[in-house]
């Protein structure tokens, strides 16, 4: 066996070696390469930068703990964007199986940013029903939501003073693994409580969301991991979704030297053979 | 940190860590983790199913509102059991006929909205276009899916790959050709879907990443570091044993 | 008797208006004083489920961007905006009916009231409907007309799609009764020779053969090809002895294939090494499958892996597993977004519509080879719709016309 | 009774597949309301059939248990994952005060069950799904070799939307981004569109088929 035939049938499991060093490194060291932004993710940053302080951004996480690698960073940039601009923050989900993450999300970053539970930020937790919650909200915040996650009364809240209904809402952004989110927060919320609404969703169910953009139902779109690294990028605090960027380029560019190295090794036996490949079927 | 949340962290690390073992081979704890994934979702299923189907559709608008038309389906259910009994095990015939032939109904219109005159609409569009002066132009802009120039592309496209998947003619003269063009835009569309894919596959690795580093932090008492450790013992161990093994037909 | 006389005759007039009154562009700069819209009319929606109704009223020479038309509900005091939108747009031919369908000319306006987003309609109940035009300060209203909305019993905008299933299923069956009788020619398929290479080669190294039927229900094509070429090769694998497994996410998939697996050792003479077991259910859960077939593949090493059936992102963890322990590996799917990891994996793959033709070319019943004929006759006919269809539209856009939608309008989507 | 045998199951496939094929075509409320509960009925039936499937698991791994078959302890893994499950899923949570009865949370409170599915369950599918990231990479390795014209276009294509959809790739060849969007929105959809028109002739024949009762696969066995 030549160099060039040992290369070509080499131990799949250096291959797994240079895959797994090529994303844990970035992760743990993260370089921050360059990212192109969006119109879609510049247009919910844009929204949040010209809400004046003190103004009211509801946040709702419907996701599960599935969709946790894309959707959590997006979260995580949204609220430190939100409480560098001391808005005040309402959080909740739709997904009762994402109840307990997103508690984890909101309250993480509130400690890290110094912010005050009941007085700067509330995690409202979950309530059933998706489509006649959000119409509850929209009539009676308090209704829906008599307590929150902690269960201590909603109306006593320093954070909530001033609210009565979703139309006292700002803005509104849904994170969205699924049906349940923006789509949701747009047809039972948005179009009667005219409140602003954008989005950040999955990679995958991203495609089906552009129309929403397009025709200006939400203001802005982040997708998938790039949205949220982007959305990093835009507020200056480069964290997980950027190095996870960074672990995507160093993939993708490995498996390209993988795939031009093998190619290399073939042409390499083949010429020394002498004789052309057999064609695939 | 409340204990569950803490045995939490170190269950889930140790399985992702079992089930990455089987990149390196099989082994003991790889085929223990697929067992208990195995086990687990099939009770987790169960639980489900009688959960949303026997409580929620059947039980309760059956008893608390009346709806005893579900006792159609609960028979027809029932007969898929009778399989267990050779003399009436036809009896399941009925059930999968109803199944099957309730399928069949519903997918021909449907098939045919969405995948075929929709697809068919969308292929036909106009190879010229009307220009701001009011003239008829053909647009160019490979960058714009709706311009001119792309729409030939892709009914090119369409018209050959279809080429390729007639069975009852010889692929001679210039349906050679044509399938052979086909032949070449599947290749194109394969490799820029196995790329395009490497993205979201990557995305799910970075996840179970980020989730062992975060255990590995001291609040979950280092929970990832000391796993590993474990696992990679275990491995060495179950490798040495089975070298001792092999000598005697493995 | 009568509503059908009309409707057969509405699409014949409607075809008369359109040949002759083409495209007629709106006079530039008509500087018209405001009239109340004209020849207002209010219907029910057709063709729809009810709660629904339509109103409908002439083009007028003031119809331009900065004018405004205003739908308004109910009667004298009660009276409620229900939308407003620019005069220029909301005509009839931008409501996506088709020909046969109108109920006006085309450069009419049309506006679709339907229950939902704040407006309540109700079936039976008559609401009178009026239309506003708003030109800066200046208002001018047309007289209200009452209207009452009904659930209909047809959707008559559908009336291409049920022509083409009862087109293409005549198409079908006449193949199928050619076939009966003659010889139906089937390009070779290359993917096929390897199953029996496979057999063969299994055989010699005494491993099993592995067969998976995807993950589909049994109402779907690629599971139902899936079965028969099971049968096939069940029938291959009992008169050689060798060992099949195929385990299934699906129970009731698992209860046909077990049927289909015994019929065949019976045809092969073989019922006595018939094992029930070989068709086994693991779980319904896609990853824990996955996880579970691949342990049979790693501790099992069969010689030939077969993947037959519609696939989600389990298939490249299947094939990269069975090509590691050097099997034989077939694939053959119709599900798209898995094709390029099979075609890149596998030594061979049957792609998409291939499955289906796979089937029949190893059955070489007339049925399933009719079929394939009907299929064929069936993509030639969308070829040549393809071509004339995209020579209309460049000519209605050259000649600016809307004549092409005579034809183009047969091939649309239409709700 | 060879009629019940052979014939009702054929008639009852013809008049359902014709009178859903027919509610197509019929926006009337009632026809909707039909499709709902037929749709809810569809799920109940599969709920049954879950039996015939969990039975032939047990009774696989308890052959294996009983006749003490090579990794027979992990078939005993394999039913304690499903006792372990199916018991969670039904215990009572003290915390919360009421029974489980299949809930992942009750008001909030992550029950047994629930931790089960987010320490259990996620991560495992998690993981299974990450493995994909290194196969991907060991196919890509393995197989894109140009070994014909064909192949080459395959793998050319593939190393260009790699290359368009990460930051370091758009540095490197700063083309690729747009040649990305091209490839995906033309010439994939192009062949996807052929694809799918291809599948779903085929999709409309077989049911056709089956309504007809031409095709009788479906009902397990050859001709009888």
């Amino acid at each position: 066996m030549t160099f060039a035939e040992r290369m070509l049938h080499i131990d799949r499991r250096i291959i797994f070696l240079v895959i797994g060093v090529c994303t844990l490194l970035p992760l743990l060291y993260p370089v921050g390469l360059a990212i192109k932004v969006s119109p879609e993710v510049r247009g919910v940053h844009d929204y949040i930068e010209s809400l004046p302080e003190g103004s009211v951004f509801l946040l709702s996480m419907d996701f599960d703990p599935a969709s946790k690698p894309e959707l959590q960073p997006q979260a995580v940039a949204l609220l430190r964007h939100a409480f560098k601009k001391n808005l005040r923050v309402i959080g909740m989900t739709l997904w009762v199986t994402g109840t307990g993450l997103a508690d984890l999300v909101v309250s993480q970053a509130a400690q890290e940013m110094g912010k005050v539970n009941g007085k700067d930020y509330v995690f409202l937790g979950w309530s059933p029903g998706v489509g006649s919650l959000i119409i509850t909200m929209g009539q009676d915040l308090y209704k829906a939501f008599p307590s929150d996650y902690n269960n201590q009364p909603t109306r006593e809240l320093a954070v909530l003073k001033g609210i009565q209904t979703l139309r006292d809402v700002n803005y509104v952004v849904s994170l969205a693994a699924g049906t349940a989110g923006i789509e949701s927060w747009y047809v039972y919320g948005k179009d009667k409580y005219k409140f602003e609404l954008g989005g950040g969703c999955t990679g995958v169910i991203a495609p089906g969301l552009y129309p929403l953009l397009r025709s200006g139902q939400i203001n802005g779109l982040i997708g998938g991991l790039r949205g949220a690294a982007e959305y990093e990028t835009l507020i200056g605090q480069k964290g997980r979704a950027v190095a996870g960027m960074d672990a995507q380029s160093a993939t993708h560019v490995a498996i390209i030297m993988l795939v031009i190295l093998c190619n290399v090794f073939y042409l390499l036996i083949r010429t020394s053979r002498g004789q052309s490949g057999q064609p695939r079927g | 940190m409340p204990f569950e949340t803490l045995l939490g962290a170190w269950v889930a690390t140790g399985l992702t860590l079992f089930i990455f073992t089987f990149l390196y081979q099989d082994n003991p704890l790889f085929k223990l983790a697929e067992h208990l994934y195995v086990g687990v979702s099939v009770g987790y299923t169960i639980v489900k199913v009688y959960d949303t189907v026997i409580v929620r559709l059947l039980y309760e608008p059956m008893v608390n509102q009346g709806d005893w038309s579900l006792l159609v389906p609960l028979g027809i259910g029932m007969l898929m059991l009778a399989r267990y009994f050779p003399k009436i095990a036809w009896l399941s015939r009925i059930a999968f006929a109803f199944i099957v032939g309730v399928g069949s109904g519903l997918a021909i219109p449907r098939i045919i909205s969405s995948y075929i005159l929709k697809q068919v609409e969308d292929t036909v569009r106009p190879l010229a276009s009307l220009a701001s002066g009011g003239g008829p132009t053909f647009t160019y802009n490979l960058l714009d899916p709706a311009s001119n120039l792309n729409a030939l592309v892709l009914l090119i496209g369409v018209v050959s790959v279809l080429f390729y998947f007639f069975f009852s003619i010889e692929h001679t003269g210039p349906v050679r050709v044509a399938a052979r063009t086909g032949i070449l835009f599947l290749m194109i569309a394969f490799g820029a879907a196995f790329g395009y894919t490497v993205m979201a596959r990557m995305s799910l690795l970075i996840g179970r990443f980020t989730d062992l580093i975060e255990f590995a932090d001291p609040r979950y008492g280092r929970a990832t570091l000391w796993l590993l450790l474990a696992t990679v013992a275990t491995l060495i161990a179950s490798g040495a044993r089975r070298r001792d093994h092999l000598p005697g037909g493995g | 008797m009568v509503t059908a006389g009309c409707r057969m005759l509405r699409p014949l007039a409607v075809l008369v208006c359109l040949c002759l009154f083409p495209l007629t562009a709106p006079e530039a700069g008509a500087q018209q004083a405001l009239a109340p819209p004209q020849n207002l009319r209010v219907i029910d929606t057709p063709s729809d489920s009810g709660e629904g109704l339509t109103v409908l009223w002439a083009r007028a020479g003031y119809d331009a961007p900065e004018v405004r038309y205003q739908i308004l509900l109910g009667d004298g005091a009660e009276k409620k905006m229900v939308a407003e939108f620019p005069a220029d747009s909301h005509y009839v031919r931008d409501a996506r009916w088709p020909w046969w369908t109108r109920v006006d000319r085309p450069d009419a306006h049309q506006f679709n009231l339907k229950s939902g987003k704040g407006l309540e309609l109700k079936n039976g109940t008559p609401y009178a409907v009026a239309v506003a035009v708003v030109k800066g300060a200046e208002r001018v209203e047309a007289a209200p007309v009452q209207a009452v909305p009904a659930p209909n019993w047809v959707n008559w905008n559908q009336m291409n799609n049920l022509l083409l299933v009862l087109l293409f299923g005549a198409v079908v069956f006449g193949s199928i009764r050619a076939a009966k009788r003659r010889e139906i020619f089937l390009r070779r398929i290359p993917g096929l020779d390897a199953v029996d290479e496979a057999i063969g080669r299994a055989t010699e190294l005494g491993k099993p053969i592995l067969y998976l039927t995807g993950a589909g229900d049994m109402s779907e094509p690629s599971t139902i090809a899936a079965a028969v070429i099971l049968g096939r090769v069940a029938k291959r694998v009992a008169a050689y002895e060798t060992d099949l497994l195929v385990p299934h996410r699906d129970p009731i998939v698992m209860a046909v294939c077990q049927e289909i697996t015994k019929q065949s050792y019976l045809e092969a003479g073989k019922p006595d090494v018939f094992r029930e077991d070989s068709n086994f259910f693991i779980t319904t859960d896609q990853f824990s499958y996955t996880a579970a077939v691949d342990g049979i593949m790693l501790r099992r090493k069969p010689a030939a892996n077969f993947f037959m059936g519609s696939y989600f992102a389990e298939a490249l963890l299947l094939t990269e597993t069975g090509a590691s322990t050097g099997a034989i590996q077939i694939a053959g799917t119709d599900s798209d977004h898995q094709l390029p990891f099979f075609v890149t994996t596998c030594d061979y793959t049957l792609i998409g519509e291939e499955l289906y033709a796979a089937s029949a070319y190893l059955s070489r019943e007339p049925i399933q080879l009719g079929t394939l004929r009907g299929q064929d006759f069936g993509k030639a006919f969308i070829l040549v719709v393809l071509a004339l269809g995209t020579l209309l539209a460049t000519v209605g856009v050259l000649f600016a016309t809307d004549l092409p939608m005579i034809v183009l309008d047969l091939f649309k989507d239409l709700k | 009774m060879i009629f019940l045998r052979r014939q009702l199951p054929l008639l009852i496939t013809f008049v359902a597949g014709v009178v859903f094929a027919a509610q197509y075509y019929v926006p009337h409320p009632t026809s909707e309301l039909m499709l709902t509960e037929v749709t809810k009925w569809l799920q109940i039936i599969s709920g049954f059939a879950l039996v015939l499937g969990v039975t032939s698991l047990f009774q696989i791994h308890a052959v294996k248990i009983r006749r003490k078959e090579p990794g027979w302890a992990y078939s005993l893994i394999l039913y304690s994952g499903i006792l372990g499950t199916i018991a969670a899923g039904f215990s009572y949570s003290f915390t919360a005060g009421q029974w489980v009865n299949g809930k992942e949370t009750i008001n909030g409170i992550v029950t047994a069950f629930g931790w089960i599915y987010s320490d259990m369950m996620v991560p495992l599918q998690g993981t299974m799904f990450a493995i994909l990231a290194f196969f991907i990479a060991s196919a890509a390795y393995r197989s894109f070799r140009a070994r014909s014209r064909e192949a080459a276009l395959l793998l050319i294509a593939a190393i260009i939307v790699m290359m368009g959809r990460v930051p370091l790739g758009e540095m490197l060849l700063p083309v690729s981004g747009d040649v990305t969007q091209w490839i995906l929105n033309v010439l994939n959809a192009a062949v996807r569109r052929a694809i799918l028109i291809g599948i779903s002739l085929g999709a409309v024949a077989l049911s056709l088929k089956i309504i007809f009762g031409m095709e009788r696969a479906y009902l397990g066995g050859g001709k009888d």
